[in-house]
């Protein structure tokens, strides 16, 4: 068991030195020194508590969404829709926002209503994903695909019509809302410790729903056996429907903490590419909750480091997509890998 | 509009649509034989950059294609070594390549950014170009865009009526039945799987050698067009001619979307480039609902006729996928 | 003039950028300037591109700027309308560093969101003049009388230069050629975003080939990207007549010099050399300032705001008629008179009356005589 | 063609090995068989038949050992290499393209042009199915055969492209009384004409009704050989170690009605049932008998609230459950056991204890493991099952799968609906089986179960109904019923001397 324990990690950490080997590949092939390239990274990530917290401003909404796809992806579903999931969140909570933000309705009431709709509308969005599934047989990944094509649309939409602002509509979004209606920061940070702690909670919340609760066993039933579940009593549609359901609130959610701590507005790409990420985290942790904080903290470190990139080595930073991707792409084939590898020595015992 | 515009609008629908033709009949022949390529988006960035750094860089548009070529087939083999060979989730794998090769295109694109490259010429067809019409509509394209009619048929006719096209069913359908039947499965689904990513690679080349010429990075207007071609891939039941109408009708509508601006003011033109997607749903929708538990049993309290009528109704949309899609196999 | 004389050694600025710094376009412009800054104060130009959300998911132009100043920007260049929010943001974060906010109007004393912010600069070039030039070349030009413009998203700045092409294109129609106003036909499509987005926006290639097939012989480009012009060449090189006109940048025409009539372009090389120069030898100031472009020579790289470079494929007739109409600009020419409707009928301008930069800048539809969407709901 | 021309094969297994994990499934068997005659071969469940066929035509290779074939020493690497010695084999689970046509499936995996000749490739097919008197249009859909047309189609694949041996693995089971009657009087034919048949059974009956020899399997050792005439009570004592007999079995059925149903009508894609009356007691035991897809799975499924009846009530305990769904039936106290084990019936990845979690009651929000562990073992032992809470379901064997299965059905039930509780299980295995369920049976339950095999429908069922493509009986009585009658009623022969369920009430 414990030899198993040291095989998996053996092999996890050669797919980190194949995926560095490959990103070191790519640099040397268009000459840059890649030891200098992930020395900016680290240092653009942890070199001072500003980019600390900057770090962790990224780290929350990946935080957030990567733990509703652990749901989903518990159930067995694809839920690619989750970038629009986000978006819809973020539009529920611009709502809610414009509504009352002249009401006489105490700020932080208004914040958290706000937030509210902003799961509300996530999970909205999601249960739509999901309502095609279950009631319309059509499968999420192309649901989930065609949505987020809508979602867009319907952010566009609204930022050059409705909710464009005065006089004109611009691509930096609808009109900023007061202070007064920001998740408090941290003075002299952008970081909000309510959004960092709605994270923890949330991500602590999922990990016990998961493993210690009859709903997470229902959940992964529904996940690795349509059908037997079914038969064996647990109500399949209505679990599909909450997993989805919870999924999308916590997208929602992410599109809120977007909206009140990030950008205090709603803008065109407010997903900021946080679902496709998360599906990567999600994937990467392979239904384990507790490595879900670690690796979505590693990603967002990645993100931010990188940014150093073009100002000192004037290099394209899309590298440390790069370097995410790879990571899992290898992290799979490894898995693969050491599964053959235990097949083929079962055999031979 | 004057008739002549519309024409010729409808000529630019058939050239727009060429290279997501390759795409999505690609990705049918790969999912024929059993294996999603989901990297289709990231394959349609890279192939495209590529494709046109080759170019570039040789003077030569052969090699830009054949360049795409090649990486559309590597990353199908990616694919496929992750899938056939150590049986992973294909979707995952597909998925993260999606995002990789993405992410790469940009990276290593870089330096190809805004260059002055080779266009493919236009290469009208002397008789049948003339003809009235039909030539304008058809014939007044280049090499590619006539290709892409050529590939529908082709495709269907191999997958359908051939021999070694019915294997590619079965190993879709049953690998164990193929198996008995004495292919090699694993070798079939390697090479339709590279056969598909190959097609697929033509798609990007296709783009940036011919259709949106140049590469421009993050801003080059590509990126989404492989989960589109992914989509219509569905909507197309695995069937290269549904397929292809699938993509006609999208580009159709894209066009239509532009030529209506004028006359639906209270319109913004991003949610008329929206409709493909509803109307996508909608027909997965209507595709796949009877097979749905809640459909049957609404069905049942109906009336015998209008029972029937429904049934035959659903049965005649429905479409269903390769049977052993997404799912390895293991000959003992 | 710029004072070239100032020494900006060990000096440095930050430039964000919306998009890739090599987009051969309106990000590079900038850059461009940016070297230019370094060749003339001698300071040290750091920067961070594709600044929006969807190339670097997770942050903000303001942290962006943070970033640029740990690395000892003194002076930070925001160079997209997307970012006027985070300009301001970061500009009353931090006093003590100056900001030009390009294309924005924050303190701009009679524009509408003024704010007074110290350590703020507004720049823009009169890229109205480029566009009317534009306009009157492209009018010279077509044969059909036919002119489409290929238009971004509807906001203020875009039916801004969308009508000044069209005040430009009707002024040579009908002035230099002696034509009826009522021939020129003038269209405006609209793709929903700077650049093509699948899915989202129209796609520019299809708008492009679609005007060409209905007969506009002139496209005139508003986007970020090179569609119209690729689409012309590839009409071109099959036989029919057809030309562009790029934007943006002054290299733009060459991705198909054989139907590029010209370029209106941003040069933004003076004003950051002038605004930069203020900021190392204590003389800022805030202010807003709409550049013209140098009169004597609008293509004197040292000292104009927008220029327009003639393309290859402009005849020399027109070019001549072109250089003519450049003159009575400089000469004082103003198109920007009444009288002139609004789309939608009602008087923008009576008679003889001259609009104010307010009016123009802040243009609330096309122009009546265009085709065309003139708001977005 | 070659079917006229005699050409005789002999085969020659020699030590051939094979083992899976540890799991030694071969173990050095060696085994003669001569041309022209119909080799049987006998084994309980696991034995390792399965696997010696495999290994003769390819499927999966041998550890060690050699195959030899009229003397010469050859490879098979593959089923196609086994295919051009002249090997061809019918799997256990009919390995065919369901949504093709038929001659797609005749086709497919044949060599030759890009383009098949479909005229003459549907002549010969034609011709070939004459020889035989199958009637099987080439233009039908697989899907919509039964599972003997389709075994048909096999052979006739296999002969066309050329086999000399074709090996038949447990081809009896699904399929009608008529069908195995024709079945077999095919391979008698065949193996007049020299070819050599391999026959794979655990059903003693079949064995000696067709075979010329026999060689039994256990636990992957060759244990013994016969020749015609056989000696019954020789050969289970070979596949067993032991002899074993079927017990007769007691009827519970009690006067109370459990289970109701009143003019029912069903309408599936391809099966229509009209008009069924039935009242079934508590303690009673309904079987279901009729070949493969003649209606008894939308029967079943109806019963079970998956299947809404077009038309009709349906009664448990006396209460109206009528348009009612699955888990409404289930909380009135209808236990449903799907057929396939691990696809429909258990969770792969889930531990058994985690399998009593999902089919036991919540109490509060967290589960108490501990509390769990211990009503698993308690079933584990009460359930005879061999594993412990924390085994994965997929590590347990087949029939210990089948055992956790009855013991998830909830207890107490109205009613229990077992898709072939015995499919695949050797004797020990069934009389355990049914020893279970007829435990439920003097708790009251009603038993309905479907079967392919005719024996133990007459042997544990109090009633029966026949199912023929749609058409049901009305109750017969298993006592006063033969096994032939019950086969010719199958295979759709007398139906006009019994009632059926139409036209009870119209
Ligand atoms: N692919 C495999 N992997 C692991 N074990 C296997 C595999 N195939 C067969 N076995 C095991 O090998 C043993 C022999 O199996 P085999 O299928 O030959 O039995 P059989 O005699 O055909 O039984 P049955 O009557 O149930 O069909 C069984 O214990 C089975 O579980
Ligand atoms: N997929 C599997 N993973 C792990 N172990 C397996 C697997 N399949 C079979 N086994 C093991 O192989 C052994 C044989 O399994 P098999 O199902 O053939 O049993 P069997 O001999 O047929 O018994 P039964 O009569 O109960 O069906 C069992 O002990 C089982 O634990
Ligand atoms: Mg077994
Ligand atoms: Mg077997």
């Amino acid at each position: 068991m414990m030899k198993k324990r040291w095989l998996n990690l053996g092999f996890q950490l050669s797919a980190l030195v194949l995926a560095l080997g490959f990103t070191t590949l790519i640099l040397l092939a268009t000459k840059t020194d890649p030891w200098q390239a992930y020395k900016y990274i680290i240092i653009g990530s942890i070199s001072s508590l500003r980019k600390f917290t900057d770090v962790l401003v990224s780290f929350v909404p990946l935080l957030l969404v990567s733990s509703g796809l652990l749901v989903t992806f518990s159930a067995g579903l694809w839920n690619i829709g989750v970038e629009g999931q986000i978006t819809l969140g973020a539009i529920a909570t611009t709502w809610v926002l414009r509504l009352l933000q002249d009401s006489s309705l105490a700020p932080g009431l208004i914040i958290a209503l706000a937030m509210l709709a902003g799961m509300l509308g996530g999970a909205l969005w999601a249960s739509l994903a999901g309502a095609l599934k279950t009631y319309g047989g059509v499968n999420e990944i192309f649901g989930g695909l065609g949505l987020n094509f809508v979602a867009t649309a319907l952010t566009l939409w609204l930022i050059f019509g409705p909710w464009k602002r005065p006089g004109i509509g611009s691509m930096s979004g609808t009109e900023p809302f007061p202070n007064t209606l920001w998740l408090p920061m941290i003075s002299g940070f952008r970081l909000s410790l309510w959004g960092l702690g709605l994270g923890v909670f949330f991500i602590i919340l999922i990990y016990f729903l998961m493993k210690g609760t009859y709903f997470g066993l229902r959940i992964k039933a529904v996940g690795k056996n349509l059908k037997a579940a079914y038969l064996l009593g647990v109500p399949t549609t209505r679990y599909l429907m909450l997993a989805f359901i919870l999924g999308g609130a916590l997208a929602g959610l992410t599109g809120a903490i977007q909206v009140t701590a990030v950008y205090h507005r709603l803008i065109p790409s407010i997903s900021s590419g946080y679902g496709f990420l998360g599906l990567l985290v999600a994937m990467l942790v392979n239904f384990q909750a507790i490595w879900v904080a670690p690796i979505a903290l590693f990603f967002a470190a990645l993100n931010i480091g990188s940014i150093q990139l073009p100002i000192v080595l004037k290099l394209d930073s899309t590298l440390s997509g790069v370097l995410q991707g790879v990571l899992v792409l290898f992290v799979l084939l490894m898995d693969g890998v050491r599964q053959m590898i235990t097949r083929r020595s079962g055999g031979a015992s | 509009m004057t008739n002549e515009a519309i024409l010729l609008g409808l000529a630019g629908v058939l050239t727009t649509a060429a290279p997501l033709i390759f795409a999505v009949v690609g990705e049918t022949i790969s999912e024929r034989g059993g294996v999603i390529n989901l990297s289709i988006n990231g394959t349609v960035l890279l192939t495209a950059m590529g494709g046109f750094a080759v170019s570039v860089s040789t003077g030569s548009l052969l090699w830009g294609f054949v360049a795409g070529m090649v990486i559309g087939a590597l990353v199908a083999l990616i694919v496929a070594f992750g899938s056939v060979t150590l049986k992973q989730n294909q979707v995952a794998i597909g998925f993260v390549l999606a995002l990789v090769c993405r992410d790469l295109a940009y990276f290593i694109g870089n330096p190809y950014m805004g260059l002055e490259g080779l266009r493919l010429p236009s290469l009208d067809i002397p008789l049948l170009g003339d003809i009235p019409i039909i030539g304008t509509l058809f014939f007044n394209h280049d090499l590619m865009t006539y290709l892409s009619y050529l590939i529908i048929p082709a495709a269907w006719v191999w997958i359908f009526r051939t021999r070694p096209g019915l294997v590619l069913q079965g190993i879709g359908e049953k690998p164990a039945a193929a198996f008995v039947r004495g292919s090699n499965v694993r070798r079939l689904r390697y090479l339709y799987t590279v056969l598909g990513g190959a097609i697929i690679g033509l798609s990007g080349p296709i783009y940036s050698l011919s259709v949106k010429a140049g590469w421009k990075g993050t801003i080059s207007g590509l990126d989404g067009l492989g989960w589109i071609a992914l989509a219509i891939t569905i909507f197309g039941g695995w069937n290269p001619i549904r397929a292809a109408l699938g993509v006609y009708l999208f580009a159709f509508l894209q066009w239509l979307g532009l030529v209506l601006q004028p006359s639906l003011p209270g319109v913004p033109s991003q949610v008329l480039q929206v409709a493909p997607f509803p109307l996508m749903i909608m027909t997965l929708l209507l595709v796949n609902i009877g097979n749905t538990e809640w459909v049957t049993r609404t069905l049942a309290v109906l009336p015998a006729p209008l029972r029937r009528f429904f049934n035959r109704l659903l049965r005649a949309m429905r479409a269903s996928p390769p049977a052993a899609l997404g799912t390895p196999f293991e000959s003992e | 003039s710029p004072k070239a004389s100032t020494s900006g050694e060990g000096f440095t600025f930050g430039i964000l950028m919306v998009g890739p710094y090599n987009d051969h376009g309106w990000s590079q412009a900038h850059y461009e300037a940016g070297l230019y800054v370094e060749e003339k104060l001698g300071a040290k130009m750091i920067y961070i591109d594709k600044v929006n959300t969807a190339d670097r998911p997770g942050t903000t132009p303001d942290q962006l700027a943070d970033e640029l100043v740990a690395q000892g920007a003194k002076l930070v260049i925001f160079n997209s309308d997307d970012m006027k929010d985070a300009s301001t943001e970061f500009a009353k974060a931090n006093p003590d560093i100056k900001v030009i906010m390009a294309s924005g109007d924050q303190v701009w004393k009679d524009g509408r969101d003024y704010e007074v912010m110290d350590n703020m600069v507004n720049l823009m070039g009169k890229m109205t003049y480029g566009k009317m030039i534009a306009g009157c070349t492209a009018a010279l030009t077509s044969k059909t009388g036919k002119i489409g413009y290929l238009g971004p998203l509807i906001n203020d700045e875009t039916r801004r230069l969308a009508a000044s092409a069209f005040l430009g294109a009707k002024y040579c129609w009908t002035e230099y050629l002696g034509k009826d106003a009522a021939d020129l036909s003038f269209k405006v499509t609209w793709i929903g975003f700077w650049f093509n987005i699948p899915g989202v926006t129209s796609d520019p290639t299809q708008v492009a080939d679609d005007f060409i097939a209905s007969g506009y012989d002139v496209i005139i480009s508003g986007i970020d990207t090179t569609e119209g012009l690729a689409e012309a060449k590839k009409a071109a090189a099959s036989g029919q007549a057809v030309w562009a006109i790029p934007y943006d940048f002054i290299g733009s025409c060459e991705e198909g010099k054989e139907v590029c009539l010209g370029v209106p372009y941003f040069n933004w090389g003076p004003a950051y050399v002038e605004t930069i120069s203020s900021a190392i030898d204590g003389t800022w100031k805030s202010n807003f300032q709409w550049n013209e472009p140098y009169w004597a020579n609008i293509n004197d790289l040292d000292k104009t705001a927008v220029g327009f470079v003639k393309g290859d494929a402009l005849s020399s007739g027109a070019g001549e008629q072109v250089d003519k109409f450049i003159k009575e600009l400089a000469d004082g020419l103003n198109l920007w008179v009444g009288p002139l409707g609004l789309q939608d009928g009602t008087v923008y301008l009576a008679g003889g009356v001259v609009a104010t930069d307010q009016q123009i800048w802040y243009l609330p539809q096309l122009l009546e005589g265009m085709e065309g969407q003139s708001v977005s709901q | 063609m070659h079917l006229l021309f005699i050409k005789q094969m002999n085969i020659n297994l020699n030590q051939i090995c094979k083992h899976f994990g540890k799991l030694q499934a071969n173990d050095h068997i060696s085994l003669l068989i001569p041309g022209g005659t119909i080799q049987g071969i006998l084994g309980e469940n696991g034995a390792g038949k399965s696997t010696l066929m495999k290994i003769l035509s390819g499927f999966i290779q041998a550890d060690e050992g050699e195959v030899i074939l009229d003397g010469v020493q050859v490879r098979i690497h593959s089923p196609a290499d086994a295919i051009q010695h002249g090997v061809g084999m019918l799997h256990q689970d009919p390995l065919d393209f369901p949504p093709m046509r038929v001659i797609d499936n005749f086709v497919l995996g044949q060599s030759g042009g890009l383009f098949p000749d479909w005229k003459s490739v549907v002549d010969e097919f034609k011709q070939l199915s004459e020889q035989f008197d199958f009637k099987l249009r080439h233009d039908a859909y697989v899907d919509m055969l039964t599972v003997g047309e389709r075994q048909q189609l096999e052979i006739l694949r296999l002969l066309w492209l050329g086999a000399q041996v074709i090996i038949l693995d447990e081809p009896t089971t699904g399929i009608s009384a008529l069908q195995k009657q024709k079945l077999f009087e095919t391979l008698k034919i065949l193996a007049g004409r020299g070819k050599t048949v391999i026959f794979v059974s655990h059903k003693l009956e079949d064995v000696e009704n067709l075979c010329d020899r026999v060689v039994v399997l256990r636990q992957g050792k060759l244990v013994g050989e016969q020749l015609k005439p056989f000696n019954t009570k020789n050969l289970v004592n070979m596949m067993f170690g032991k002899s074993i007999a079927l017990e007769e079995s007691k009827s519970h059925s009690t006067d109370r009605i459990a289970f109701e149903l009143r003019d029912l009508s069903l309408e599936e894609e391809r099966i229509q049932i009209q008009n069924i009356d039935l009242k079934i007691q508590a303690g009673e035991v309904i079987g279901l008998a009729g070949m493969e897809g003649s209606g008894q799975r939308p029967f079943m499924q109806a019963c079970a609230g998956f299947l809404r009846p077009v038309h009709g009530r349906i009664l448990v305990n006396g209460r109206d459950m009528t348009g009612m769904n699955y888990p409404a039936f289930k909380r009135q106290g209808v236990g449903y056991m799907p057929a396939s084990r691990l696809e429909e019936g258990m969770i792969p990845g889930l531990t058994l204890s985690e399998h009593f979690i999902l089919a036991g009651q919540q109490e509060g929000l967290f589960i108490d493991h501990d509390q769990w562990q211990e009503v698993t073992r308690e079933k584990i032992r009460d359930y005879n099952i061999r594993g412990k809470p924390e085994s994965p379901v997929e590590s347990l064997s087949g029939g210990n799968q089948q055992r956790a299965l009855l013991a998830l059905l909830q207890q107490p039930l109205k009613l229990v609906l077992l898709e072939h509780p015995t499919r695949g299980l050797d004797i020990e295995s069934v009389i355990y089986t049914w020893g279970k369920l007829k435990e439920r049976c003097c708790d009251g339950a009603a038993i309905i179960y479907t079967s392919s095999d005719l024996e133990e429908i007459l042997l544990y069922s109090d009633r029966i109904l026949v199912f023929f493509s749609g058409k049901v009986s009305a109750p017969l009585s298993a006592r006063g019923t033969s096994v032939a009658q019950l086969g010719n009623l199958i295979g759709g022969k007398d139906w006009a001397r019994i009632k059926t369920g139409v036209g009870v009430t119209a």
